[in-house]
């Protein structure tokens, strides 16, 4: 979670220096997911992620340094640059890939988890999205082909309230989104998107009952953005701060130091370490090469 | 005569007509209390309230057909997609079923409805927020297609937008839709029919054919030819369905030379059709093979340096117009 | 129903005799749901249906000699002979169209569901669909539509237990389609579709709460499909024999009579009348010309 | 040589090459037990059972989301559509990650998925099952696009395509399907690589280019038209992308005169870019005009009157090949 917290810090400040030229859509706040969830992967499961990637990538196992030379758009990048912050690539690592659109991810990891039946591997597909993929037809599609081949894929809902300024409880009058695997015969999970404990305890469960044949699970973790939707963007109209503060007091970093007061020094070790890491992949990202244009068409085909 | 972004000039129309035909809703992403990703809707909530301005769920298969059952029954939507790479999920609705209804219903049912998004490359905004399929519309029957480059044509041809029967695409370059532009005053009633384009610029030793950003980098580059003593005609296609082939040719007729400039994929493009329509009707006025020059045939790449590579360049659209002549 | 049954075994003959020359999918077996649908409806509500449309059609009020011509080519059609059997349209009398692509019909309705809302009219727009359709993303999304802004549009369900050949319980882990309902906050309704009383009721409180501002019903109406996916396709392998026999003893042309055993001589007197009527319709057909060639292209815009 | 229907030949790469590539996979509505609508798959699910022949629900989308995260993690998934018009709900799935995803992930990720269906026009289907959208795909980079017009180059192509990491589209003619031709024994193992067209006859005259059904309906043309004196060079592109230029250009060098006979919509079509690159690259070797002769610009209507009345027919291609003689 520090490694997530303090890169997207990073990142954030970056953004305003002019280093990062596309956009930039922060996991502040909702780092106990894919830390909860990633905790139980191996580099041989496949993740499939969407525009507010950054802490899916990271908690996979992509360096810091890789994510944000991406985003300064050098060829040191994860994707070498041609993707940015919603095209993130490192399948060395099972970080399958980001996407610009939303839904996709949901439909790519239900066919890792084909994959993974029909060549008999004990691997799991996970696809993380928001609450606003949830009322896209690829999400009745992807969860409902999952469930008939009894995949081996993992569906993690993060439900921060907000599709850009849209609240989930005008996009659907069923805001419950885990009750919505009913409909496809799945188990469907709710745990508290905060608590890095619990989401690693249901995440746990599913993807044991997963990879054992037992077919997939949607988990809905509820949770909030922080930041704004994206930096730069405006953060008022559609929200009240008092909602941002009562959010910002369950910050999932601060609650599980909480539950473990005895282990104070080793979280401020941990976060002083993690402190030099980003300071250096920030150095490395600013030091790298952009990429030659003359590569710009290389990788279409085969 | 006074200034105006892309936007605002649109938003004039839209707001215009919405006051007097109240068949008219919009239904999109933020369109509504946020006022449009790039601002196409600002105020119109206030006025109009929830039912007009209608903010959706990211189910854009589900409102385009929405919108297409609510134009079958008397009312006339607008989806706005903010950028247009999100319209590929409803393809099936448009072409199957919207580009189709009138013709199905042997027109009976009438199609009003405008799908607008913006377009193009540019901001390292990478490759699923820079796509621009009007080749790929302008190829089915049914659709009218439309890339204005400049605030007064985008307002002209919105306001003929708003009282069509027939579907239409409105599609606007990201990277110009915030550059100001001298528009009529609001009392000024002008409209601009779908199908004809525009002489941007007159010249004598040959045609170049753009439309969009590119058009607007074409007449850079042919002020500097200016100063190199060549004269280059620049027009504006404006709408890529119907395409107003007169006066390309009518164009060609005086220069012998043609260059078709676009942003956009070479195969199966803007300037396939142009050129082959030359050939089919102008043929015997060519002094010269019949060129274009394109984007990149490639998904986009985010890295500034990268995506400068693959869009036309000032430098090279200059360049390709100086070996037209030369030919 | 009997206008439908004896129509629909008019156009099975007729497709035999090679006077169809397009595909035909018959209603038989499934004729109480669009009769008790539509006995609520009047000419200014929408109806949109999907490729088994032949007896939504004739409900809605399209003359059996219309949607006879249409499948014989001819420019007497209902669609002036461009659609045939996929591409019903009579908006005269509110039947808004049928689709050889499944899915689209539901988004229809909605949209028809929004205008009325729009412009404040008691209007309903009601959209026709199998069981196949509700797997497609096209029921999540326009469902959810309907529900997030209350529209008066009825989702009618045609559960004939197959698509095509595939059944519904292996397309699914969630047969009872009317439970997917929860997932928009949506009342959803189970009626068995060859009583078409229980048809006409289910519709009727469904429609009347649409009508007055109460939001969208999905009803879902378990029946059977007696003949073949389509006429002239082969109806072995995927479904038993006995199955086919026990549904049709459960004809809901027969079931209305027995409920009514003292109107005997009423259904005899309409069967006959109906039998004039679809006779003098094919005939019609038979008797109207073919459109011109030369009209191929008109009426592609406005 | 034995004779082969399409299908039957496709269907024999097909089974051969499941036999020894564990990762290869088919899904698609009805074709397991059932055998696919049209017999693509007859036979394969009794061999490999329902996890290699998976039906599916009717959710296009879903599965060719499915098929992209299959390929990405080292499967070979076959989307079998039946109808190619039920692709256009899964486009943005296509456009937006199938042909992108290589590029994407510079190359790290590979994307062996094969996309096929029947188009075209005939048997009265009407507007929702008759539809070639091979110029729309070709318009977009990382797609490859094959139209086959016979089963010998059906059985090569479909070969090629089992062994391709690239996307493939695999797009049969439902009128020529059922169709036999010879077609080598299975002990054979030719393939026929993409971008590689067939001259399919040879001539002096004129080039007629074509493909699919309208590559039969032309060479039957030549045929009456050699007794007229008219000597016809045909070619078959066989695939739409790549386009094998090089041999239309050898072939224009020969004759002068060239003709595009395409039975789908003249805008932005084969016939437009075919033209657009003769214009570039063999200019000079042009004794008349280019030309093109295309479907009508519409919805496929369904009473036979009308279909026959947009498609090009044999007439009509034999008095467009006359009339490029003339010019
Ligand atoms: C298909 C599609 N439509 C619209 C967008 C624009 N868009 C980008 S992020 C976003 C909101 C996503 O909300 P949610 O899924 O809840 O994720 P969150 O941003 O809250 O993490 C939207 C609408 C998109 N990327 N893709
Ligand atoms: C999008 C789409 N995919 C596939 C088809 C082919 N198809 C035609 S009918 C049908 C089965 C439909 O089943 P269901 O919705 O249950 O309706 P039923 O035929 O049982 O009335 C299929 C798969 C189609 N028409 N549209
Ligand atoms: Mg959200
Ligand atoms: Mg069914």
């Amino acid at each position: 979670m520090q490694v997530i917290r303090q890169t997207e810090e990073a990142l954030a400040r970056s953004h305003q220096a002019g280093l990062i030229h596309g956009a930039c859509h922060t996991y502040v706040g909702e780092e106990a997911i894919a830390a909860g969830v990633c905790a139980h992967l191996t580099h041989d499961d496949a993740l499939f992620s969407t525009h507010r990637g950054h802490g899916h990538a990271l908690a996979k196992g992509v360096p810091p340094r890789e994510l944000i030379a991406e985003l300064f758009g050098r060829v040191t990048g994860c994707s070498r640059g041609r993707g940015g912050s919603m095209h993130l690539f490192s399948p060395e690592v099972g970080m399958m890939g980001t996407s610009g659109i939303v839904g996709p991810c949901i439909l790519q990891a239900t066919g890792a988890g084909y994959t993974f039946k029909l060549l008999g591997k004990p691997h799991v597909g996970v696809a993380f999205f928001g609450d606003g993929a949830s009322n896209n037809g690829a999400f009745h599609e992807g969860l409902n082909l999952a469930a008939i081949y009894q995949l081996p894929t993992i569906f993690i809902c993060e439900n921060n309230q907000f599709a850009t300024e849209i609240a989930i409880t005008y996009a659907t009058r069923n805001a419950d989104i885990w009750t919505k695997a009913a409909s496809f015969g799945m188990p469907g999970v709710c745990v508290d998107g905060n608590d890095s404990v619990a989401v690693w305890q249901a995440a746990g469960e599913a993807i044991a009952r997963a990879r054992s044949g037992g077919g997939p699970t949607l988990i809905e973790c509820k949770t909030y953005r922080t930041r704004a939707h994206a930096e730069g963007m405006r953060d008022g109209g559609y929200r009240s701060a008092e909602d941002v503060e009562k959010w910002k007091a369950r910050d999932p970093i601060k609650m599980l130091a909480a539950r473990m007061p005895q282990e104070q020094a080793e979280f401020a070790a941990i976060e002083a370490d993690v402190k030099a890491l980003v300071e250096e992949a920030v150095a490395f990202a600013k030091a790298s090469p952009y990429p030659d244009g003359i590569t710009a068409t290389e990788h279409i085909y085969a | 005569m006074r200034e105006l972004t892309f936007t605002a000039a649109t938003r004039e129309a839209l707001t215009e007509r919405m006051a007097v035909d109240p068949s008219i809703f919009v239904m999109g992403e933020g369109i509504g209390p946020r006022g449009g990703n790039f601002g196409t809707t600002l105020g119109l909530y206030e006025k109009h309230g929830p039912l007009r301005l209608c903010d959706t769920p990211i189910a854009e298969r589900g409102f385009v057909g929405l919108a297409c059952g609510a134009a079958m029954t008397g009312a006339r939507p607008i989806v706005d997609f903010m950028f247009l790479d999100f319209i590929l999920d409803s393809v099936g609705e448009i072409f199957n079923q919207i580009a189709k209804m009138q013709y199905m219903s042997s027109g009976r049912l009438k199609m009003p409805v405008i799908l607008r998004g913006c377009i193009g490359i540019g901001s390292s905004a990478a490759t699923h927020h820079s796509s621009s399929y009007y080749s790929v519309f302008a190829h089915v029957p049914g659709l009218r297609v439309i890339v204005p480059s400049n605030p007064h044509d985008a307002k002209g041809l919105f306001r003929t937008a708003l009282r069509s029967d027939d579907p239409v695409l409105f599609l606007e370059h990201k990277n110009i839709l915030h550059l100001k532009g001298p528009v009529p005053d609001e009392s000024d009633e002008y409209t601009i029919p779908f199908g004809l384009a525009n002489v941007a610029r007159v010249g004598r030793d040959v045609t170049v054919v753009s439309l969009g950003l590119m058009l607007r980098r074409a007449l850079e580059a042919a002020e500097k030819l200016a100063g190199e003593g060549i004269s280059v005609e620049v027009i504006d296609l404006r709408t890529v369905a119907p395409l107003d082939m007169p006066t390309v040719l009518t164009s060609l007729k005086k220069t012998g030379r043609i260059l078709v400039v676009d942003e956009t994929f070479a195969p199966f493009g803007v300037g396939a059709e142009v050129i082959a329509q030359v050939n089919e009707r102008g043929f015997d006025d060519l002094d010269a093979p019949p060129a274009r020059l394109n984007g990149a045939h490639t998904p986009t790449p985010y890295s500034p340096t990268l995506e400068a590579a693959v869009v036309p360049s000032f430098d090279a659209i200059a360049q390709a117009i100086r070996d037209v002549v030369a030919a």
